[in-house]
């Protein structure tokens, strides 16, 4: 790999981010399975770096897996995100950030038809406001929440406590960094380093002193293809998909996996143990899973925030390995208990996948 | 003597095994067929005539003939006269058998002493024919060309120790006789050598050396005998009852393949016959070699020739002793093991079968499909004569099978067979018309398809021709009409469609015609052979085709339509499209 | 589904040609130096009458066995009537029938 | 004769054409912009489909047109209609008045590492068309040279019958091109399995359909009919090859120690900025609008401008020169004319 031949190509895409400003759109399902990651974004930006993150309650799903699950026609999912601008534009906002990879692209690929058929967008308006009287201006800049992480990334390494670097050899951590295909694939400009090595968590690995792994199937979907997870009959599919992956990366012996979408960390956390208990294999050392990450999360890592008040106890892979390996404290017994110490009860041990 | 002694149990210990090697039928069948009277006298006079006289060879060629019968004849008759010369003279001495052959060495009388001056007359005559034959196949190894052969076969090294003893043992016979002719006596050849001689080198001293030349010469070549080409003396004798008999070649190295083996003479006939003669390199794929190299058994060898033939049965038609090469090529094929065995036992033959009750069921078969004008020239012909038929295989068939059995997979030929015969059985038809002699043949010789007429296009036209139901006008064109192997000297159908070519326009013949002619180069027979390596091939038969300039070269198998298409300088047409064109449109009155 | 997921993996679709073994196909290529002059024109198979009864066609059988992909190859050829059809319409004047007849003799059903 | 006729490009189209008029009588002025003539296929190795060698080729040419002005090194910066010629101005400081000017500015070669799913200039082991060639001419080159050659292979159409690429057309040459490399490389690597991923084989000019028939037959190339879609690297540095094998249906994938991307004929780079200076049309593929595709290739629709060889659209080496022999021929009854 000639590592200025990608620097290159990273030149070649790279998207203006307004650095302050930003109306702040929720993912539907991450909250589900990785709780502290939105809610740790939110405490980056604002907190930690006292930027101006907007957020209304009363945004709703984008309709992207509606959509993308062939279930809702496109004017209804354009409707459904007009509504969206609607809230942007009554807050006064004109940057919009979405939490959601799926959720990021729906929105660039409904801005870049209504470029090319205005006819379509003056339909949206219309539709929009015959549904609920409102009316929206588009916004001038559309980032996806890991952009702005890839923004801050090097405040937020001055900040950091701790480095991907494992503690005991000082060798950097070999971290796969897997992106959602919706965020670049279909509009390679619209993404940090385009669409063949998207630099967007890359940046952050290097500026928080991992080194990436380029593995062969590195751009290959997780394996959640919407309606191949959902329909049951497909859901073998689905995790051939993600098998797939862990077969590729496997000979580089990855320590973690960083991602930028709501379902990829699912999925490739999930399937680690549907595989393990399936086929009896397993990706990590001594029987462990590959441990996988938010982004939100690593940068909550090495800002040093404590790995339970994180929610890393609801990831299916255990992340002890991970975490002994940076050198980050954690307390065993504090594992299962939720906020004010409340006992959230333990999990049944999976049968093959070590995860204690 | 040696000689002789082994020769002789060699032999019957080879008939003998023969015999066990062939099925059991067939072996109730030979010895039947050895004790009908009318078989017996056939066999009598096949042994005579092919053994000793040589016919075949005189209709060949009369040098070669003379050539081959002086020798064989000469001494058959050398071998008679000197038994009679025995038996009269010294008859305790008959069980003797090497008596008669060394008489004028045992019997120190003279033709005056034994009153016999016409039998010593007899035995000096049939020396010199037989010299005068040797004379021939010496100058013929030389000059192989002066006998009409292009090329001759390469002998083996046992084969020329055979050769020259051969040739030996006369010449020898002939001093050793000459110079007792003063004491046993001699005829006019012998005795007049033995003047000449004694002065030069004197008398009874050179005697004995000569004599035991002679006799080496003889025990040399019998020794040899088993194992060079002259093995087909004895084997012919057991091959023509053994073909009378009717019997045919069921395995590739046992019975009568192995019989046809050992009786092929090594001539080399067959070198000029085969079409893949015209390149240098497929000489040695010849039949001559084949059998050859099956009595080396090499494997290697006997599977490349097999494999190469086209399978057009000419080194058959000209065999002197009746090598079936096509045959005892099919034969080594057979004995192949494959990995994969096609089995079609899957195949619904319901929704081919067509209702052909009291019709004719028209068959086209694969090749017929690929070269549409016959299929549409002889559907136009059935039309006009107001024929009911129908089409067997309108939309692709099941493959006659004869394709596969050159290939030497009879199994699967036979399942295909089976298949075929079923939709034709079902189909009530009481005609089944062929345009393709490859398929005409197996349906000829293989099928069981009882009460059902099975017809090649060439006699089906012939018939309707001649019946009147085809009326035909004529053209000012010249046509030469190509004989298909498979139809030809397969079938033996050589007249019907010249006899209709007649009619419609002038009809010249090919240099090599009939049982001669030559393969199209297209054939399926041969399974090596590429697509690159015929057209030499087929350009040969094509010149052989045009010596008569004729303006359409006429064939009646679509495999040599397409293959002469592709080269020919002229019209080439099917025998169908030719009549089409020449047919009127036959108004029925009702 | 023998597990409790009621679902697994899928075979993969695609072709490693990695692990396509050519050791019997270099052999063929011996046998019939033909074997690799296919431009898959298709002709062949569009005109074998065996392909009427089944999925015959002499393009995919050479095409499986270059993927390695034999038990289909041996599937179809189980059906070839030797007609010869094919040799007469190869545009490449391949010599067909040795070719089956070669893969016949090399490769095995099972 | 004062009649000066300028060749803008020192390849090929440029040294026939000079070579032509220098035969005729004239004496042409040659304006290239590099260091040395014969452009391209002096870098070239062996050419299809006799494996004549490039190098005889273009110093033939040389040889050829010694008599002629050359001026290397030198671009054109300005240009201007006159009444009856053009005024040229050298980027040497020369000006020149001008008949008659032959644009034979050529064509670029395609840079793969545009299609960036291929890797050139990412992964190690992945070179073009023109690298290989410049390899088979000096032996060196660590992409190639980096270790043992087990497997490889040619992706056909890198950059042409690419709408994404900007390249609608085909450039003709590159299918022959693979070929003839292939059988190169799997001279020089008798045990490596080499593969074509292509989509169609253009096989149409003189011989080549036996080029490829040879490369099936006698040195058993394996094509794969499908495009590339993606190449990795695995963690030997061997590259991931995945297409769509097409005859199949089903996707392929396959390890090579070297892929050659058949980077296509593109539009020369100077191709806009000539032509605005005459406001010369420029037809949809970029390259220069003749007067006519069929009967007028080597006229431009301006009187005295004419062209030759690939800077109209992707052309064999024999259809360069013929055009250029065509052209000077052209150029010869213009200056009759008026």
């Amino acid at each position: 790999m000639i590592y200025q031949g990608k620097q290159k190509i990273w030149a070649d895409y790279q998207k203006e981010i307004p650095d302050d400003h930003w109306f702040y759109v929720r993912s539907c399902i991450r909250q589900n399975f990785f709780p502290g990651a939105e809610r740790m974004f939110l405490e980056i930006c604002r907190g930690v770096l006292g930027r101006d993150f907007y957020e209304t309650p009363s945004h709703t799903t984008c309709g992207g897996i509606a959509y993308h699950c062939d279930t809702i026609p496109q004017e209804t999912v354009m409707t459904i995100v007009a509504r969206q601008f609607s809230l942007m534009t009554e807050a006064g906002y004109e940057n919009y950030v979405a939490s959601c990879i799926t959720s990021f692209g729906n929105y660039i690929e409904i801005l870049e038809t209504w470029n090319e058929f205005p006819e379509l967008e003056t339909r949206i308006r219309e539709l929009l406001w015959k549904a609920c009287r409102r009316e929206f201006k588009k916004p001038k800049y559309v980032a996806h929440a890991s952009d702005l992480i890839y923004k801050y990334r090097n405040l937020i390494a001055e900040k950091a406590r701790y480095r991907l670097v494992n503690a005991r050899t000082g060798e950097p951590l070999k971290v796969v960094e897997h992106i959602g295909c919706h965020y670049s694939k279909m509009f390679p400009s619209k993404g940090v380093g385009g669409a063949e090595y998207p630099y967007v968590l890359c940046g952050m690995v290097e500026a928080w002193g991992g080194s990436v792994v380029d593995y062969p199937e590195r751009r290959h979907c997780c394996g959640y293809g919407f309606r191949q997870y959902h329909v049951k009959a497909n859901r073998g599919y689905s995790l051939s998909n993600t098998y797939k992956n862990f077969e590729s990366m496997e000979p580089y012996h990855p320590d973690m996996i960083i991602t930028n979408c709501p379902g990829c960390p699912y999925f490739l956390d999930r399937w680690q143990y549907v595989i393990a208990e399936t086929e009896g294999k397993t990706y990590g050392d001594n029987g462990y899973g590959i441990p996988v990450f938010t982004y939100e999360e690593v940068a909550g890592l090495v800002l040093g925030y404590d790995p339970w008040d994180l929610g890393l106890q609801l990831h299916q892979v255990a992340v002890e390995p991970l975490l002994d390996k940076i050198g980050i404290p954690y307390r065993p017994e504090d594992k299962y208990k939720g906020v004010d110490r409340k006992e959230l009860m333990k999990p049944e041990l999976p049968g093959v996948l070590r995860c204690c | 003597m040696i000689g002789m002694a082994f020769v002789l149990t060699y032999c019957v210990f080879a008939l003998g095994r023969i015999f066990f090697q062939l099925p059991g039928a067939d072996r109730k069948r030979f010895l039947v067929s050895l004790v009908t009277p009318k078989t017996m006298l056939k066999n009598v006079r096949d042994i005579f005539c092919d053994c000793l006289l040589h016919v075949k060879i005189w209709k060949r060629n009369k040098l070669l003939g003379y050539m081959h019968s002086s020798i064989a004849f000469g001494w058959f008759m050398l071998i008679v006269v000197g038994h009679i010369e025995v038996l009269l003279y010294t008859p305790h001495r008959v069980k003797l058998f090497y008596y008669p052959i060394f008489f004028r060495y045992f019997v120190a009388e003279d033709e005056h002493t034994m009153k016999g001056e016409v039998l010593f007359f007899l035995m000096d005559f049939f020396l010199l024919v037989v010299l005068s034959g040797i004379a021939l196949a010496m100058i013929k190894r030389l000059r192989s060309r002066l006998f009409g052969m292009r090329r001759t076969t390469r002998p083996s090294l046992l084969d020329m120790v055979g050769l020259y003893s051969l040739w030996a043992i006369f010449p020898l016979r002939l001093l050793a006789e000459s110079f007792t002719a003063n004491i046993s006596g001699g005829s006019f050849l012998t005795r007049s050598i033995n003047h000449l001689l004694t002065p030069l080198l004197g008398d009874q001293a050179s005697v004995l050396p000569w004599w035991w030349a002679y006799s080496c010469a003889l025990g040399i070549f019998f020794v040899v005998l088993p194992f060079t080409r002259y093995m087909h003396i004895p084997s012919e004798i057991l091959l023509i009852p053994l073909r009378n008999a009717g019997i045919k070649i069921r395995n590739a190295r046992k019975g009568l393949a192995k019989t046809q083996v050992y009786s092929c003479p090594g001539c080399g006939l067959c070198i000029d016959a085969c079409p893949m003669s015209v390149q240098k390199a497929n000489t040695r794929d010849t039949t001559v070699y084949l059998n050859r190299q099956i009595r080396r058994g090499n494997e290697k060898r006997i599977e490349e020739i097999s494999d190469k033939c086209l399978l057009c049965g000419k080194c058959t038609a000209v065999c002197p002793v009746g090598v079936e090469g096509d045959r005892l090529r099919i034969a080594q094929r057979s004995v192949r093991r494959y990995g994969i065995n096609p089995d079609y036992t899957s195949i619904d033959t319901s929704p081919l079968t067509v209702d052909s009750r009291g019709k004719v069921l028209y068959y086209a078969g694969c090749m017929t499909a690929l070269t549409p004008s016959i299929k549409k020239a002889m559907e136009s012909l059935l039309r006009k004569a107001g024929i009911d038929y129908e089409l067997m295989d309108k939309d692709g068939g099941i493959c006659c099978g004869r394709p596969m059995w050159m290939a030497g997979r009879i199994d699967q030929a036979r399942q295909m067979m089976k298949k075929n015969t079923e939709i034709i059985l079902s189909s009530g038809a009481d005609t089944l018309l062929l345009t393709c002699p490859i398929c005409y043949r197996i349906f000829k010789e293989k099928y069981r398809l009882d009460g059902i007429r099975i017809v090649h296009h060439t006699e089906f036209i012939e018939g309707l021709v001649s019946s009147g139901r085809l009326a035909l006008g004529a053209e000012d064109r010249t046509f030469v009409y190509h004989d298909p192997c498979e139809l030809g000297r397969g079938c033996g159908i050589y007249e019907q469609p010249r006899n209709v070519l007649r009619k419609v326009g002038s009809l010249v013949e090919a240099e090599k015609n009939r049982r001669e002619s030559i393969c199209c180069g297209g054939s399926v027979g041969s399974l090596t052979l590429g697509f690159d390596k015929r057209r030499v091939i087929t350009q040969n038969a094509l010149d052989n085709l045009t010596v008569a300039s004729p303006d359409v070269i006429v064939t009646a198998c679509p495999l040599c339509l397409d293959t002469f298409r592709r080269y020919a300088d002229r019209k080439v047409e099917d025998i169908a499209e030719t009549v089409d064109r020449n047919t009127r449109t036959q108004t029925r009155t009702s | 589904m023998d597990n409790i997921f009621g679902f697994k993996l899928s075979p993969s679709s695609t072709i490693d040609m990695d692990k396509v073994d050519f050791t019997l196909f270099d052999k063929l290529h011996e046998l019939e130096p033909d074997a690799w002059k296919c431009m898959a024109c298709g002709s062949c198979s569009a005109t074998c009458p065996a392909g009427t009864f089944s999925g015959m066609s002499l393009r995919k059988v050479l095409h499986c066995l270059q993927r390695g992909k034999q038990k289909e190859a041996v599937n179809m050829l189980r059906c070839c009537m030797l007609c010869g059809k094919c040799s007469i319409v190869c545009p490449r004047g391949i010599n067909t029938r040795h070719l089956i007849l070669s893969i016949c003799k090399l490769y095995k059903e099972d | 004769m004062k009649q000066n006729i300028v060749i803008v490009g020192g390849g090929i189209a440029g040294l026939e054409a000079a070579k032509r008029l220098l035969r005729l009588g004239y004496r042409p002025i040659i304006v290239e912009k590099q260091d040395r003539l014969g452009g391209h296929v002096a870098q070239w190795h062996c050419l299809f489909p006799d494996m004549t060698p490039a190098g005889e080729v273009v110093s033939g040419l040389i040889r050829d047109t010694a008599e002629a002005n050359i001026f290397l090194e030198t671009e054109i910066s300005f240009m201007n209609r006159l009444r009856d010629g053009y005024n040229i101005m050298l980027s040497n400081g020369i000006s020149v008045i001008a008949r008659a000017v032959l644009f034979t500015t050529g064509f670029s070669l395609f840079d793969a590492a545009k299609k960036e799913e291929y890797g050139y200039g990412v992964y190690d082991r992945v070179i073009t068309n023109g690298d290989l060639e410049h390899w088979f001419n000096t032996g060196s080159d660590k992409r190639v040279d980096g270790g043992e050659i087990r497997a490889m292979g040619f992706v056909h159409c890198v950059g042409s019958r690419d709408e994404k690429a900007r390249n609608s057309q085909c450039s003709k040459v590159c299918c022959i091109t693979a070929v003839k490399q292939a059988i190169e490389m799997k001279k020089k690597f008798p045990d490596a399995a080499v593969y074509c991923f292509y989509m169609d084989l253009r096989m149409f000019g003189k011989k080549f359909e036996d080029f490829y028939i040879s490369a099936q037959r006698d040195y058993g190339i394996r094509f794969i009919r499908g495009r590339v879609s993606e190449v990795s690297e695995d963690i030997d540095g061997r590259v991931v090859v995945k297409a769509e094998d097409t005859l199949a249906g089903k996707p392929v994938k396959v390890k090579l120690d070297l892929l050659v991307l058949m980077s296509g004929m593109v539009c020369g780079r100077d191709t806009e900025s000539l032509a605005s200076m005459l406001r010369l049309p420029v037809d949809t593929d970029g390259f220069f609008k003749s007067r006519n595709n069929v009967s007028a290739v080597v006229q431009s629709p301006l009187e005295g401008i004419f062209y030759a060889g690939a800077c109209t659209g992707p052309k064999t080496i024999p259809e360069t020169l013929a055009e250029a022999d065509t052209a000077a021929l052209e150029i010869v009854s213009f200056l009759y004319r008026s």
